[in-house]
């Protein structure tokens, strides 16, 4: 099964640890995830302002990108996920705003039309835009990726952190209940992890403020990873590239403020997945984490 | 700009007190409909939405109770069949079918008159008004329709003519 | 005989006058055909307007009259009176509703306005023209009641009805009656006990000679109408013969198997059989086949039958279809509280010590599981710090209930306040958006708590309690402060909105009564008929109708008993003549009429080959009339020559 | 401290440019605070987002757009997901961010200079991105 996959910038970048794990459990399921031919940055934040119909054309033009391919697009990253997800329901709800974003991508496409030969189809929000964990449960289904696993992750003590994006605003996203989410809990249960309920699982790990405010930003991520910690966690998993950054390399600064502070690692969902799937080491890279899980995996044997 | 003439043939149980209500609770909608209020929207004769097409109606407004909530059992769900073979008959005489509507309003759903009076009208509206090669015209209704046979039954008659003509036609369904 | 009506234009104050132009109103029916007077006038309803209706009748010697109002709802009985006073038959007097469907739905354009006022009263004028003078019609009744709900308000309406000297039927679906009041410790803001003034009250109901009380019965059907409805109860298995039964409870202390107890909200374990408390009525227990090891263990078990002095555990009994006749019904089937699973940022029920305010008034009650206590769940301890937050579901259109519960910000008082009684040394906090306190002694009530007990209350709402470490932790906010809120608490009590109790709508649906759009029950007006439901011969009492404290539960009550008995004092009851009539001369027989009557009222005479209304059962809803293919049936003063005319007045100009 | 309410201001045009741009109703917000109680980034803003809409209700926008308040927020959208009214602080923060950044009034929160430092260490390249977006415009 063929699936367009759309990786974002920071997957082809600083998250290729994120990229590479995905793309090789999605084999080892049955599904080849196909990068979209061209794509741009989805503009990473959704504007929230009524008159923006300039910040929706990135998403809206990667959609239509999508459209040639398909008739759902893969994603990974939370921000991604989320803007597409909202822009694709603005194209679907908004004509107004359908009609001046497609004006654009006529330009746009009369353009590339003579390089690459691409159709003048508009854009009417054919795409549904799913992420990898919705895909795992809804089109391959979690009963078949367990009959794929080569081993389970049993007595591994894993804090799915959910973040903000996937969830938030509920009636756009329609990706699981805001506050009491199951989906990323049914996942690990399928890996056979223990899963370490936590109250800060849907709190703000500090996003983008990072950037303008580290201070600020580490506030929220170390409340996140204390509150996995007093449940005994031995790591926590994200699907988010900027809250494994905010999650993983700020406890940096976690040590130094807080005294006693003891480091957990913070991994991508889908490497946990690779290393039930028995994905080779080599696509399973820990190199850029700053609290190194290997120890911990280690202990467990599942090295 | 043009005025669509509407009539609303209203159940007393739910719609009649749903438009009792967004007036209790002063929401406003366009004057355009008039209200003949019925027991049971199972009450209204297919006759009786024609007659006012003819009397030069440019649309018709039946209002009920939701499936399941009306007040003698199941007379919404005759209007419900009613309703959809009087659009074929109105098709088929040449009159929008659209000119007709059937919308389920409760007593509770005064906001929901309100929304359903606005976009009928709107919609009325932009149908333009209903012509009628064969309609005895405007204005030659009221006391005694023209071609309307006197009565003829002890107390109150139905327009026999009327009846004998077009009920046939009416019991296809 | 040329139709003489008279058409009384209402100013209603300024509620019509301020938008449609009366007096041309009145002046342009005066030139309609069959008009015989016209006049306007401020109050129609008042005392000098309706002596204008009837000394214009008898001036203008009038057949007919329309007085265009507010909406016939409201006064059409009024000026029925007025007209049946001055000598025109009260089904000759019609009511044009130019309030509440035209001038208060088209303030902005008086000119439109007043073209439509002409427009319905013109109608009314066609329809009027055509009406027949007729007699309600006399139908036996049945003088009984059947009060549904067995809470409080059912309680008190079964004791009003019965007081009067009527036979009345309490039907309870639960195994006691008694309802949410026999679970509360104390009530507000006197802080009786609520058990010691409502045992009296379920003694009382039980042992009325006029009153038959049917516990662990559910309604299974209701047809017929106002004066004679039939009525059939379900009376659930109790695998055991209450009748025999001597309460004496043996079975109860033997029985090995065990159950969350609903009674004590989950905070207790019941057995399998069981009454729901210790002074249940009637105090016979029920045998709960869904956790009984006889049952759900291949008749393993059977202690019970066994230990039985009297022999009454029947294990073979199934349910009874018990029938009967009612000449009207009393609704009093009370609130649920709001699911706390809806509440996923306060845990959605996963947390031990985050519990409803039904479980506390259980744990503050002296016969509750913990005596009286205030001891949280996770683990016994003494809660030193609980906070209590109002509106958990309430007055959030979002996501939750719009409206305002009523009750929760005084029994969250009282809850704060029976806590710091008891744990003298622990804090108190209230979250609340608005304190409402209206009612006799309530806004003192609040003052004490927040002056005498140091309950500290925090304007601002919850956004997030979790519970970590032991700790019940609470964020909320001050905004009187500008401040975020963090409290570390032993046990959280959540305020959920009152809900109309789930099987209430269910109900409804069957009885055919209307429920407002979260399934609260609708009165027929919501000032001047708040007991009554729009159905003829149906009543409403307590919280099923919306949010409220036991006072005007109570009150309710009454007056729908006083409904009640103010019907049953006619010995025979009126119906309404508006019905069904089939031209004998025309009816080929077809039985379509049969065919569609709802209720039986039409039916086919063999002799005379044509079909008949019987006149006591037809209610008038027109489905025969409507499919008479030969215009056969009729609807008395509606007739489809009157449809017709109001149509085409309608239209008309 | 004393505030003179005028009823011209209260019908600002500028504040019913923070409701069109935001798509929220000013009005609909009842003060319940719980916007304030969830947010998780409250200890750093100046005044509570109750309080900024507070603000606006009763014509002060001046304040409200001069406020660290809404530089800090995150745009994590908790309050928008609490709110009892479904009036979206985060919306109307960012309307407010918008008018600050599009007229110029203050000096951006985020300098583009500055970040380009932090670019080059290791920071997802989405994190960038998102500041400058929201707190450069």
């Amino acid at each position: 099964m063929k699936i367009p996959y759309y990786p974002g910038c920071t997957l082809h970048e600083r998250a290729l640890d994120f990229d590479v794990s995905a793309r090789e459990c999605a084999k080892a399921v049955g599904v080849e995830l196909e990068e979209l031919p061209i794509w741009t940055c989805c503009g990473a934040v959704f504007p929230l302002v009524s008159d923006s119909v300039m910040e929706i054309l990135a998403p809206v033009r990667n959609l239509s990108y999508a459209a040639r391919e398909g008739d759902k697009v893969v994603t990974l990253c939370s921000f991604c996920y989320h803007v597409l997800k909202r822009a694709n329901k603005v194209v679907r709800d908004d004509p107004e705003k359908m009609e001046k974003a497609n004006l654009f991508l006529r330009a746009d496409t009369d353009a590339r039309e003579e390089i690459e030969s691409y159709t003048k189809e508009d854009y009417e929000g054919q795409v549904d835009v799913l992420h990898y964990l919705e895909m795992l449960r809804d089109v391959v289904g979690y009963d078949e990726v367990k009959k794929k696993l080569r081993r389970t992750l049993d007595g591994l003590r894993v804090a799915p952190y959910y973040g903000c994006m996937l969830l938030r605003p509920k009636k756009e996203m329609e990706f699981d209940d805001p506050e009491q989410p199951s989906i990323f809990e049914e996942f690990l249960e399928t890996l056979g992890c223990d899963v370490v309920d936590f109250a800060m699982k849907t709190e703000c790990c500090g996003g983008f403020q990072i950037v303008a405010d580290e201070d600020l930003a580490v506030q929220c991520s170390r409340n996140v990873v204390g509150s996995a910690l007093k449940n005994d966690a031995e790591i926590i998993v994200t699907t988010c590239p900027l809250c494994r950054y905010n999650l993983d390399k700020k406890q940096h600064e976690m040590e130094k403020s807080v005294r006693g502070f003891k480091k957990i690692p913070v991994v991508y969902f889908t490497q946990l997945l690779g290393i039930a799937l028995g994905i080779g080491g080599e696509h399973i890279d820990f190199s850029d984490n700053y609290v190194d899980p290997r120890p911990v995996l280690a202990e467990k044997s599942l090295l | 700009m043009f005025e669509p003439r509407i009539v609303c043939f209203f159940c007393k149980w739910c719609t009649y007190a749903g438009a009792d209500l967004a007036g209790t609770s002063r929401k406003q909608y366009p004057p355009n409909g008039v209200v003949v209020r019925l027991n049971c929207s199972g009450r209204l004769d297919p006759q009786h939405v024609l007659w006012a097409f003819r009397e030069g109606a440019d649309g018709v407004l039946i209002g009920g109770c939701h499936p399941g909530d009306c007040h003698y059992q199941d007379g919404n769900y005759k209007t419900m069949r009613r309703a959809a073979f009087l659009k074929r008959v109105l098709s088929d005489m040449g009159i929008e079918p659209e000119r007709l509507h059937l919308e389920w309003i409760s007593a509770a759903e005064g906001d929901k008159l309100v929304n359903i009076m606005g976009e009928f009208v709107d919609r009325v509206r932009d149908l333009g008004p209903l012509e009628l090669a064969h309609a005895g015209g405007r204005g030659n209704g009221g006391a005694k329709p023209a071609d309307k046979p006197a009565a003829t039954k002890k107390t109150a008659a139905a327009p026999e003519s009327a009846k004998g003509a077009e009920k046939p036609a009416a019991r296809k369904s | 005989m040329e139709e003489r009506i008279g058409v009384f234009v209402c100013h209603c104050g300024s509620n019509i006058a301020g938008v449609v132009d009366v007096k041309r109103v009145a002046e342009e029916l005066g030139k309609y055909p069959g008009v015989a007077y016209s006049t306007d006038y401020t109050y129609m309803c008042s005392d000098p307007g309706q002596t204008m209706v009837k000394e214009a009748i008898k001036e203008h010697n009038l057949s007919g009259v329309i007085v265009a109002a507010c909406s016939p709802t409201l006064h059409e009985a009024t000026f029925r009176r007025a007209g049946r006073a001055a000598g025109v038959n009260p089904y000759q007097v019609e009511i044009a509703n130019i309030r509440e469907q035209c001038s208060w739905v088209h303030q902005s354009d008086k000119e439109a306005a007043t073209e439509k006022a002409i427009k319905i009263i013109k109608t009314m004028v066609e329809k009027a023209r055509l009406d027949e003078a007729l007699d309600p019609i006399a139908v036996p009744m049945t003088h009984k009641a059947l009060v549904v709900g067995g809470g409080i308000a059912g309680i008190q309406a079964a004791l009003d009805i019965a007081n009067a000297g009527y036979e009345t039927i309490l039907v309870e679906k639960g195994p006691s009656i008694g309802g949410h009041m026999a679970q509360l410790s104390e009530t507000f803001p006197t802080l009786d006990c609520s058990q010691c003034i409502m045992t009296p009250k379920m003694v009382e109901v039980a042992q009325h000679p006029r009153v038959k009380m049917m516990t662990y019965s559910e309604i299974e059907d209701v047809s017929g109408y106002v004066g004679n409805f039939k009525v059939k109860i379900r009376k659930k298995a109790a695998y055991l013969d209450r009748d025999i039964c001597n309460g004496c409870g043996l079975c109860m202390e033997k029985c090995p198997a065990k159950t969350p107890s609903e009674f004590d909200e989950g905070l207790a374990d019941r057995k399998a059989i069981y009454t729901p408390f210790p002074q249940a009525v009637p105090n016979k227990p029920v045998l709960d086949r869904e956790h009984c090891l006889y049952f759900t263990n291949d008749g393993k078990c059977g202690v019970c039958k066994k230990i039985c002095p009297v022999q009454c555990v029947d294990y073979e009994q199934e349910d009874e279809i018990i029938e009967d006749e009612v000449g009207a019904i009393v609704v009093a089937t009370g609130y649920d509280l709001y699911p706390i699973e809806n509440l996923g940022e306060y845990g959605g029920g996963k947390y031990p010590d985050v519990i409803t305010s039904l479980q506390f008034e259980r744990m503050l009650s002296a016969s509750g599981p913990t005596e009286g206590e205030v001891k949280r769940p996770s683990d016994g301890k003494v809660p030193e710090t609980v906070v209590f937050l109002t509106c958990c579901g309430s007055r959030d259109p979002e996501a939750h209930m719009p409206y305002c519960s009523k009750v929760c910000c005084m029994y969250l008082t009282k809850h704060a306040m029976l806590y710091k009684h008891k744990v003298h040394d622990g804090q108190a906090y209230v979250f609340y958006i608005d304190v409402r306190t209206a009612g006799k002694g309530y806004e003192e009530f609040y003052t004490r708590a927040a002056e005498e007990d140091d309950v500290l209350y925090l304007r601002g709402k919850v956004s997030k309690i979790f519970q970590e470490d032991g700790k019940v932790v609470v964020w909320g906010a001050d905004t009187l402060s500008g401040k975020k809120v963090e409290i570390e608490a032993d046990m959280a009590v959540l305020g959920l909105a009152t809900v109309p109790n789930a099987a209430a709508r269910e109900l409804a649906n069957m009885l055919k009564i209307h429920t407002d759009e979260w399934g609260f029950l609708a009165e027929a007006h919501p000032k001047l008929r708040p007991v009554e439901s729009l159905a003829p011969g149906f009543y409403l009492a307590g919280a099923a109708q919306g949010p409220k404290d036991i006072p005007e539960a109570v009150a309710q009550a009454s007056g729908a008993a006083s409904k009640v008995a103010h019907l049953f004092a006619e010995e025979e009851y009126h119906r309404e003549p508006i019905i069904a009539w089939i031209d004998e001369d025309t009816c080929a027989g077809c039985r379509v009429c049969v065919s569609v009557c709802p209720y039986d009222a039409a039916e086919f005479d063999d002799e005379k080959g044509i079909a008949v209304i019987k006149e006591a059962i037809c209610e008038g809803c027109g489905a025969c009339i409507a499919a008479c293919p030969s215009a056969s049936a009729q609807q008395r003063n509606l007739t489809d020559e009157q449809v017709y005319r109001m149509v085409s007045a309608a239209l008309e100009g | 401290m004393r505030l003179t309410i005028k009823s011209e201001e209260l019908r600002d045009d500028l504040i019913k440019r923070v409701e069109d741009l935001s798509r929220q109703g000013l009005l609909e917000c009842y003060q319940c605070g719980k916007c304030s109680a969830g947010c998780p980034v409250v200890n750093e803003m100046d005044i509570i987002p109750s309080e900024v809409i507070r603000l606006l209700q009763i014509g002060q926008l001046d304040e409200a757009l001069n406020s660290k308040t809404i530089w800090v927020c995150a745009s994590c959208l908790q309050c928008a997901s609490r709110c009892p009214k479904g009036v979206e602080f985060s919306n109307i923060c960012d309307a407010l961010r918008q008018m600050v950044l599009r007229k110029r009034l203050s000096i951006p929160r985020v300098d583009a200079d500055e970040v380009s430092a932090i670019m080059v260490s290791d920071a997802p390249q989405m994190g960038v991105v998102g500041a400058l977006r929201k707190l450069n415009g």
